[in-house]
C-alpha cells in the first residue's frame, strides 16, 4: 500500500520536474541599487553585482564587482531590463541598499520602489534607503581602500552610524510603515560622495526629508541629531558644548538615552512634553573648577542640558518651516483619537502653535581617570 | 533412493531387536557417509553392541573414557548380568557419561547422532541409548569486532549456541530466565533459542514472537538475519525493527528491559525484539560511563544523524532554490566554487552520493590491509582531483565528507540513513524546501505507523512519553530511570540511590 | 492488535494544531489591524458557547459521530441528505486548507512551480498519512505542537528588538461594527471548523474526556494565536492590514546583528507542518463520514480518488490569496454557519425531543 | 497529450487500489467508482476548459445568489 503511493510520488516528481531551480552559477548577486534620472527624464537604474571569483581568489585581475546600468521609462522596467546586460539572472535577496538621487526622489518619487520591495519576494524589507544629492550610480561605485565591494562598505558605514547619531538609518520597512500610518514625512539617510586630492570619500551624515513620495529638503547634522533625540533614536554620541563663556567647556558622551515625546491636551490646547533621560560620561573638559567641588556640578549639568536642548530646538525649528517630520501628528492621533478626528484637517496649522516643554535628566556616570582640568 | 518399508514411513520406524538389521537401516539412511563411525563390539562377554557417532562432532574424550572404556573393559570383566538387564545395568552402573536417554525412533536417533551425540545400540534390544557427547571445536570467546568498547565487558557471542546461552545465563542468574528451544529449518534442523525473563517481558510480546518463529517454514537457517527477515512485519520499511548485537551484556540488558532475544546456533549475533528507534542511538557504553558525558555524546549522535540524512538535501536547497538563506559572504564563496562546474548542483550531488556509497562498499569488502588504501585513494585523490578538474565545487566535497563521516557515527543506522538521504535529497532536488518538509512528514508518518510486535517503534518520541525521554536524547543518571521503558511494560527497575554519608556540619 | 488509544496530550495537540493550522500564517481578523485580538476573543467566547452545545449533543449518544446522529434524528433519507451536505462541507474545508497551502507556497517559496504540482504533492502526502490512519497523525501532531510553540516563542523573542508598544494606541476602537463583523468571520474560520471533530468523536474516546481536552486544546490555540497577533501588531503596526502573510512578514524583519536573519523560513516550515495536520484531519473526517454514510467497511481505498478531487479543486479555487480572503469574508461564513451552528442545534433539538417523547 | 496524461494518472490511481477493491463490498465499489469517475470527468472538463469552477466557486455562487451579490470575475 505505502509502496504504491511512494511510487506515485516518485512518478509525480519525475513527470513534473523542477520549475524553481536556479543554480548559483546562473545568478548574479545584486548587492546595491542606485537610482538616477537621465537628462531626458528617464530612469537609470544602476545595479551592483558581485564577481565571486575575483573576490575569493583575491589575486585575480578582474574587477571584484560590476555595475550594470539600464535606462527605462519606469523603475521596474529599468530594474528588470538590467537583466538584458547581464549574462545571468539578477538575484536581489542579498541587496542591502537602495540609493536614490535627489533628482529621482523629486521627479519620480520613492514610493513605487518601496512597493516593489515590499511586494515581491526577493528584496529584503530591511534594506537601507539612502539619498544623495549627486549621482547615485557614482556613490555606488565609490572605491574604498578598506574593502573591495562598495555596497558592503556603505552598508557597514550605515550600520555603524549609531556611534555618532548624526545621521539616520531608514529601512524600506520603516518607510512603508510610515506611509501606512499616514505619517507625512519620512527622514531618509543622506550619503554624499566628495572627491578630494587624496581620493574619493563617502560621508554619511544628516538626513533628507521625503514628503510622502517626493523629496522635500535636507537636514543638517544638528537637525538630524535633534530628530534622533526627539524620536528616541539617539543611541550614542557626543554633546559638545560651545558656550560663550570660555570658562567651562565639555565633551559629554551619551552612553544611554531614553527619550520620549508625549502630547498633552489641556483645555483644548496642545503641548508636547519632551522627556529625556540620558546617562553618559565626560570625555573632555575645560573648566576652572575641580570636579571634586560639589557646587560645580549643577553648572555642568546645566551646560550639557543646554547642548541637548539646542539640538532639539534646531530640529523643531526646521519642522516648523518644512512640516512635521517628527511624527508628532501620529503621537496625537494615537493618544487623542477624538481630538485628532476634529483637527486632522487643520493639523498643519495647529501644531506649530503647540509649545514644547523639556524635561531633561542627565546622569553623569563617569568622569574618567583624572578629576580636574590641567 | 530411500528405502521404504511398506506402510510405515521412515520417520516413524522404530528399531527392531536385531542389531544387524538396525545397523543396516541406519547405514542406508545415512548414505554410508564417510564421517559416520560405527564401532561394533561385545559387552558383558556375550552381547553384541555398537556405537554410532559422527567423527568431528563428538568429544573424543567422552567417547573414549565414558563410553568405550566402561563398555569394553569393565563390562567384560565384571559380574555376569542377565541379558534382559543389560541395558539397565549399562545405564545405571557402567556408563559414566553425564546424560543418557533412551530412544526408539530411528529418525530421532539419527538426528541426535548428527547433532553430536553417541548412540549405543544393543543386540536384542529395540531401544538405543543416546549418550550426550557433543564436543566439536568452536571459536574461543573473543572480543567483539564490530561493537568495540572502551569500558564494559569485552566478550562476544560465538557460533555455538550453548556457549552463547551460557554467556547470558552467567549474566542473569535467575530461574525466570527462560531459553525456549525451537528447531527450525526442514533440512538444516538448526537449534534456535528464544530468550526472555518470565514475568518481565510482556506476555503477548513473547507469545507473538514465539508464534511467528514457530510458523517459520524454510529449508535452512544460517544466521539470525534469516529469522529477522522472516518474522518482521514491515519488510518494505527502510527501518529495521529488530536489533542485533554480538555482546552478551547488551543482550542481557535488553532482556532485562523486557525484550525478547533470539539466539541461533551458528550465528554470533543475537536478535533482540523489538527494536525501538531510539535504541539505535544507544550503546552499552552510554550506561557504563557517567551520565553527563554520555548525554553529550547522545546529542552528538542525534545531530550527526540529522546531518547525515539531510545535508545533501539542504545543500541542494541552499545552492539551487533558496540561495537567500545563505549569508552573503558564504554565498560569494559558494558562487565562486560552483562557477565553471559543468553540472547543476542536483547532478553534482547525485554523482557524489553515488560515489561515496561505492567507496564505502569498496572499503568494506576489501581485505583488511587494502581497505584503508582504497579509502585514501578514493576520498583524497578522487575528491581533490574532482575539485581541481572543475567537476564539482569545494563546498560539495565538504558536504559529502560530512555526510559520510556522520553516517559512520551510528553504524546501526547506516542502512536507514542511506535510504532516507536519497529520499530527502530527491524530494528536495525537485521541490526545494517544500520537498524537504513533505518528505520529512512522509518519513515521520511512516515511522509512526511502525508497530513491531505491537510496540510503537518511535516510542518514546511518538507517542510522547515524558518519563522515557530520560533515556532518549540524553542519558539521565541511572537512579532517575526507575522504570523500564513504558512501551515494554514500564515496571519498576530500581530503588533509590544509596545516599552518601551525611555531612557533619555546613561550614 | 490492541485498539488505538488516544492520550490526552494527543487530543489536545490535534485540536490546537488544527486551530492554529492556517491561522499561524493568516492572522484572523487581520484587516482590523491592532484590534484583531478583540474579535478573536469575542469569537472564542462564541465558540465556547457552541462547544457546550457540541458537548450536549455528543453526550446524548456517546461514541456516535455527527453522521450517525443525523441519521438518528432525521431518519434515513433526510439524514443521508444532511450527511451529504456535511460531507460537502468537509470536502470544501479540505479544499480550502490545501488551497491556502498552495497559495502561500506559490507566492513565497516556489514562485514558478505550477499550482497543480504543488497541490498534487501536498495532497499526495496528506493522502499517504490519511491511509495510515488517525493514530500516527495524532502522534505527529504532538511533535508539531511542540515545534509550533518553539517557533512562535523563538520568533517572538528574536523580534522584541523592534517592538513598538505605541502600535496598540488608541486602545479603544472607534468602529465596533467592524469588530463584530470580524468576530463572525473569525468564528467561522478557524474556531467553528472544529466541528470536524464531531465526525470521528467516537474514535477518540468518551465525550467527557474528549471535550475536556478539546477545550484545553482550544485554549492553548487561543493563547498562541493571541501571541502571534500581538507580536505581529507590535512589529508591523499600521502596516499589518496591508500584508497578506503578517507572520511571514514579521519574521522577515528579524535581523540580529546581521547574523540571525531570514527566519521566515521557519515560519514557512511551521506552517506547512500545521497545515498538513489540519488538511489530514479534515480529509480523515471526510473519509470517515463517507464510510459511515454509505456503510463501507473501510475508507482506505477512497483516499486516492478524493485526493485527486481535492487537488483539482484546490488548484482551481483561488488564483491568489486575495480571493481567498474575499471568499472567507463574503461567502464562506454565511455558508459555514449552517453546518457549524444551525444544523447542529437542529439535530440536538430533534434528538432531545425524540428522547423526551420516548421516555414518556 | 494532456488528456493522455490525465488518463494515465487516473489509470495509475485505479491500478493502485485495484487489489484492495477486489475485497471490497458492493457499496464500496459503487462509491469508489462514482468518486473516481467524478474526478476523471472533472479533470477532463478542466483540461478542455469546459469548466473552471471549483467547489469553492460553486459555493460562492450559491451564497452570492442568496445574498444578492455576484461573484467577482477574478475567481477562475
Amino acid at each position: 500500500m505505502s509502496r504504491t503511493i511512494r511510487l506515485l510520488l516518485l512518478l509525480i516528481l519525475i513527470l513534473t520536474g523542477c520549475y524553481d531551480r536556479v543554480d548559483l552559477n546562473e545568478l548574479e548577486i545584486v548587492v546595491g541599487i542606485g537610482l538616477d534620472v537621465t537628462e531626458d527624464g528617464k530612469i537609470k537604474a544602476t545595479v551592483q553585482v558581485l564577481n565571486p571569483s575575483s573576490l575569493t581568489n583575491g589575486n585575480s585581475d578582474s574587477e571584484p564587482f560590476a555595475q550594470i546600468e539600464s535606462v527605462a521609462e519606469s523603475f521596474t522596467e529599468a530594474v528588470r531590463y538590467a537583466n538584458l546586460y547581464s549574462p545571468n539572472r539578477l538575484y536581489y535577496p542579498h541587496n542591502r541598499l537602495i540609493i536614490f538621487s535627489e533628482e529621482f526622489a523629486k521627479t519620480h518619487g520613492t514610493h513605487h520602489v518601496i512597493d516593489w520591495v515590499m511586494r515581491t519576494e526577493e528584496p529584503r524589507e530591511d534594506l537601507f534607503i539612502l539619498i544623495t544629492s549627486g549621482e547615485a550610480s557614482d556613490v555606488l561605485g565609490t572605491r574604498f581602500p578598506t574593502g573591495p565591494i562598495p555596497s558592503f562598505e556603505i552598508t557597514q558605514i550605515v550600520l555603524t552610524s549609531y556611534v555618532n547619531s548624526v545621521s539616520t538609518v531608514t529601512t524600506a520597512f520603516n518607510y512603508a510603515k510610515n506611509l501606512a500610518s499616514n505619517i507625512p514625512i519620512t527622514v531618509f539617510g543622506r550619503i554624499e560622495k566628495t572627491t578630494e586630492t587624496n581620493g574619493e570619500m563617502i560621508t554619511y551624515s544628516g538626513g533628507a526629508l521625503i514628503e510622502k513620495h517626493h523629496f522635500l529638503d535636507y537636514l543638517t547634522e544638528t537637525e538630524t541629531k535633534g530628530f534622533n533625540w526627539l524620536t528616541g533614536q539617539y543611541k550614542t554620541g557626543l554633546v559638545v558644548t560651545r558656550t560663550k563663556n570660555t570658562e567651562d567647556q565639555f565633551t559629554f558622551e551619551i552612553v544611554r538615552n531614553n527619550s520620549k515625546v508625549s502630547p498633552v491636551l489641556k483645555d483644548g490646547k496642545l503641548t508636547f512634553e519632551v522627556k529625556t533621560e540620558v546617562s553618559g560620561r565626560i570625555i573632555k573638559m575645560k573648566s576652572s573648577k575641580s570636579l571634586l567641588d560639589p557646587n560645580a556640578w549643577p553648572g555642568y549639568l546645566q551646560v550639557i542640558e543646554e547642548g541637548i536642548k539646542s539640538d532639539m530646538k534646531a530640529a523643531i525649528d526646521k519642522a516648523h518651516t518644512t512640516g512635521d517630520f517628527l511624527g508628532l501628528g501620529d503621537l496625537v492621533k494615537r493618544k487623542f483619537p477624538n481630538y485628532w478626528r476634529d483637527n486632522e484637517e487643520a493639523w498643519e496649522k495647529i501644531w506649530p502653535t503647540a509649545s514644547f516643554t523639556f524635561d531633561i535628566h542627565i546622569a553623569i556616570h563617569g568622569v574618567g581617570k583624572i578629576n580636574r582640568f590641567m | 533412493m530411500r528405502p521404504r518399508t511398506k506402510g510405515v514411513s521412515i520417520n516413524q520406524r522404530h528399531l527392531t531387536s536385531d542389531l544387524k538389521s538396525n545397523l543396516e537401516i541406519i547405514k542406508t539412511i545415512l548414505n554410508e557417509s564417510g564421517d559416520i563411525i560405527i564401532r561394533e563390539f561385545l559387552i558383558a562377554n556375550q552381547t553384541k553392541a555398537a556405537i554410532l557417532c559422527v567423527d568431528g562432532l563428538v568429544n573424543k574424550e567422552v567417547v573414549q573414557y565414558s563410553v568405550l572404556t566402561p563398555l569394553l573393559v569393565y563390562s567384560n570383566d565384571g559380574y555376569w548380568v542377565p541379558r534382559y538387564r543389560i541395558k539397565e545395568y549399562l545405564e545405571k552402573n557402567l556408563l559414566t557419561a553425564e546424560d543418557i536417554k533412551e530412544n526408539r525412533v530411528i529418525s530421532s536417533i539419527i538426528d541426535k547422532v548428527l547433532a553430536g551425540d553417541t548412540a549405543l545400540l544393543i543386540d536384542k534390544e529395540d531401544t538405543a541409548l543416546i549418550i550426550s557427547s557433543r564436543g566439536f571445536s568452536t571459536r574461543a570467546i573473543s572480543e567483539p569486532s564490530s561493537e568495540a568498547v572502551v569500558r564494559g565487558p569485552r566478550e562476544s557471542f560465538t557460533e555455538a549456541l550453548r556457549i552463547n546461552t551460557s554467556l547470558i545465563r552467567r549474566k542473569i542468574i535467575n530461574p525466570n530466565l527462560v531459553f525456549e528451544s525451537v528447531t527450525l529449518g526442514k533440512v538444516t534442523k538448526t537449534a534456535v533459542n528464544i530468550v526472555y525473563i518470565k514475568g518481565l517481558a510482556k506476555e503477548n510480546l513473547v507469545q507473538e514472537v514465539r508464534r511467528r518463529i514457530k510458523e517459520i517454514d524454510v529449508d535452512g537457517i544460517f544466521d539470525t538475519g534469516y529469522i529477522e527477515q522472516l518474522i518482521e512485519e514491515h519488510p518494505y520499511s527502510p527501518f529495521a525493527t529488530t536489533g542485533y548485537t554480538e555482546k552478551p551484556d547488551v543482550l542481557a540488558a535488553k532482556i532485562l528491559e523486557g525484550r525478547v532475544g533470539v539466539l541461533v546456533d551458528g550465528s554470533p549475533n543475537a536478535l533482540s525484539i523489538p527494536l525501538l528507534f531510539v535504541e539505535k542511538f544507544q550503546t552499552s557504553e552510554d550506561y557504563y560511563s557517567r551520565p553527563l558525558f554520555s548525554s553529550f555524546i547522545r546529542i552528538i549522535r542525534f545531530i550527526s544523524f540529522l546531518i547525515s540524512i539531510a545535508s545533501p538535501a539542504i545543500y541542494v536547497i541552499l545552492v539551487s532554490f533558496q540561495s537567500e538563506l545563505l549569508p552573503t559572504q558564504l554565498l560569494v564563496t559558494f558562487a565562486n566554487a560552483v562557477e565553471g562546474t559543468p553540472f547543476p548542483a542536483v547532478v553534482e550531488v547525485s554523482i557524489m552520493m553515488l560515489f561515496i556509497e561505492i567507496l564505502r562498499e569498496a572499503g568494506v569488502r576489501m581485505p583488511r590491509p587494502i581497505g584503508p588504501a582504497v579509502g585514501i585513494v578514493g576520498s583524497l585523490v578522487m575528491g581533490e582531483s574532482a575539485v581541481s578538474s572543475g567537476l564539482i565545487g569545494q563546498p560539495l566535497v565538504i558536504v559529502i565528507a560530512l555526510t559520510a563521516i556522520t553516517s559512520y557515527i551510528i553504524p546501526t543506522l547506516y542502512d536507514e540513513s542511506a535510504l532516507l538521504r536519497m529520499l530527502l535529497f530527491l524530494f528536495s532536488a525537485f521541490f526545494g524546501i517544500i520537498g524537504l518538509v513533505s518528505s520529512t512528514i512522509l518519513v515521520l508518518i511512516h515511522l509512526a505507523t511502525l508497530q513491531p510486535f505491537g510496540i510503537p517503534f518511535m516510542s518514546p518520541i511518538m507517542p510522547l512519553e515524558g518519563e522515557d525521554l530520560k533515556d532518549t536524547f540524553v542519558r539521565a543518571p541511572l537512579w532517575f530511570q526507575k522504570r523500564r521503558p513504558k512501551a515494554l511494560g514500564g515496571s519498576v527497575r530500581m530503588g533509590d540511590k544509596p545516599s552518601p554519608p551525611e555531612e557533619s556540619e555546613e561550614i | 492488535m490492541a485498539k488505538a488509544q488516544f492520550t490526552n496530550g494527543q487530543i489536545i495537540s490535534m485540536v490546537a494544531v488544527f486551530l492554529l493550522g492556517t491561522t499561524i500564517l493568516i492572522s484572523p481578523g487581520q484587516n482590523l489591524g491592532k484590534y484583531a485580538y478583540l474579535s478573536i476573543l469575542l469569537a472564542f467566547g462564541l465558540f465556547l458557547l457552541m462547544l457546550g452545545f457540541y458537548y450536549l449533543l455528543a453526550n446524548l449518544e456517546p461514541k456516535k459521530s455527527i453522521f450517525a446522529l443525523n441519521e438518528m434524528a432525521f431518519g434515513k433519507i433526510l439524514g443521508t441528505l444532511i450527511n451529504i451536505f456535511y460531507l460537502i462541507y468537509f470536502f470544501v474545508l479540505t479544499v480550502l486548507v490545501v488551497a491556502n497551502f498552495v497559495n502561500f507556497i506559490n507566492t513565497t517559496i516556489l514562485i514558478r512551480t505550477p499550482d497543480m504540482v504543488t497541490s498534487s504533492l501536498l495532497v499526495a502526502v496528506v493522502a499517504y498519512s490519511v491511509r495510515a490512519g488517525l493514530k500516527p497523525l495524532a502522534e505527529l501532531s504532538v511533535l508539531v505542537l511542540i515545534l509550533t510553540a518553539v517557533t512562535v516563542v523563538s520568533v517572538t523573542l528574536m523580534i522584541t528588538e523592534i517592538f513598538n508598544l505605541a502600535h496598540f494606541l488608541p486602545l479603544i476602537p472607534s468602529d465596533w461594527n467592524a469588530i463584530l463583523d470580524n468576530t463572525f468571520t473569525v468564528f467561522a474560520f478557524p474556531f467553528g471548523e472544529l466541528i470536524i471533530f464531531l465526525g470521528f468523536l467516537g474514535v477518540l474516546g468518551k465525550p467527557d474526556k474528549v471535550f475536556k481536552n478539546v477545550s484545553k486544546g482550544s485554549f492553548l490555540a487561543l493563547i498562541m494565536m493571541l501571541l502571534v497577533v500581538f507580536r505581529n501588531t507590535l512589529v508591523l503596526g499600521d502596516f499589518l492590514p496591508m500584508t497578506t502573510y503578517p507572520s511571514f512578514e514579521t519574521a522577515r524583519l528579524i535581523n540580529i546583528a546581521q547574523v540571525i536573519t531570514r527566519a521566515e523560513v521557519f515560519i514557512a516550515l511551521n506552517f506547512i507542518f500545521n497545515g498538513f495536520i489540519k488538511a489530514s484531519i479534515t480529509f480523515y473526517s471526510l473519509c470517515r463520514g463517507l464510510k459511515e454514510t454509505f456503510r463501507l467497511k473501510s475508507y482506505k481505498h477512497l483516499v486516492l480518488p478524493i485526493g485527486a478531487l481535492v487537488a483539482l479543486n484546490a488548484h482551481l479555487s483561488f488564483p491568489t490569496i486575495i480571493q481567498n480572503i474575499y471568499f472567507n469574508v463574503e461567502f464562506y461564513r454565511y455558508y459555514a454557519i449552517i453546518p457549524q451552528v444551525i444544523l447542529v442545534l437542529l439535530t440536538y433539538l430533534v434528538l432531545l425531543f425524540k428522547k423526551r417523547s420516548a421516555a414518556k | 497529450m494532456n488528456y493522455l496524461f490525465v488518463l494515465v494518472v487516473f489509470t495509475l490511481l485505479f491500478l493502485m487500489d485495484f487489489k484492495e477493491l477486489q475485497q471490497a463490498n458492493l457499496n464500496e465499489k459503487i462509491v469508489y467508482g462514482i468518486l473516481l469517475l467524478a474526478a476523471l470527468t472533472y479533470a477532463m472538463f478542466f483540461e478542455a476548459r469546459f469548466t473552471t469552477n471549483s467547489i469553492v466557486t460553486v459555493i460562492a455562487r450559491i451564497v452570492g445568489l442568496i445574498r444578492g451579490i455576484s461573484l467577482p470575475p477574478q475567481f477562475y
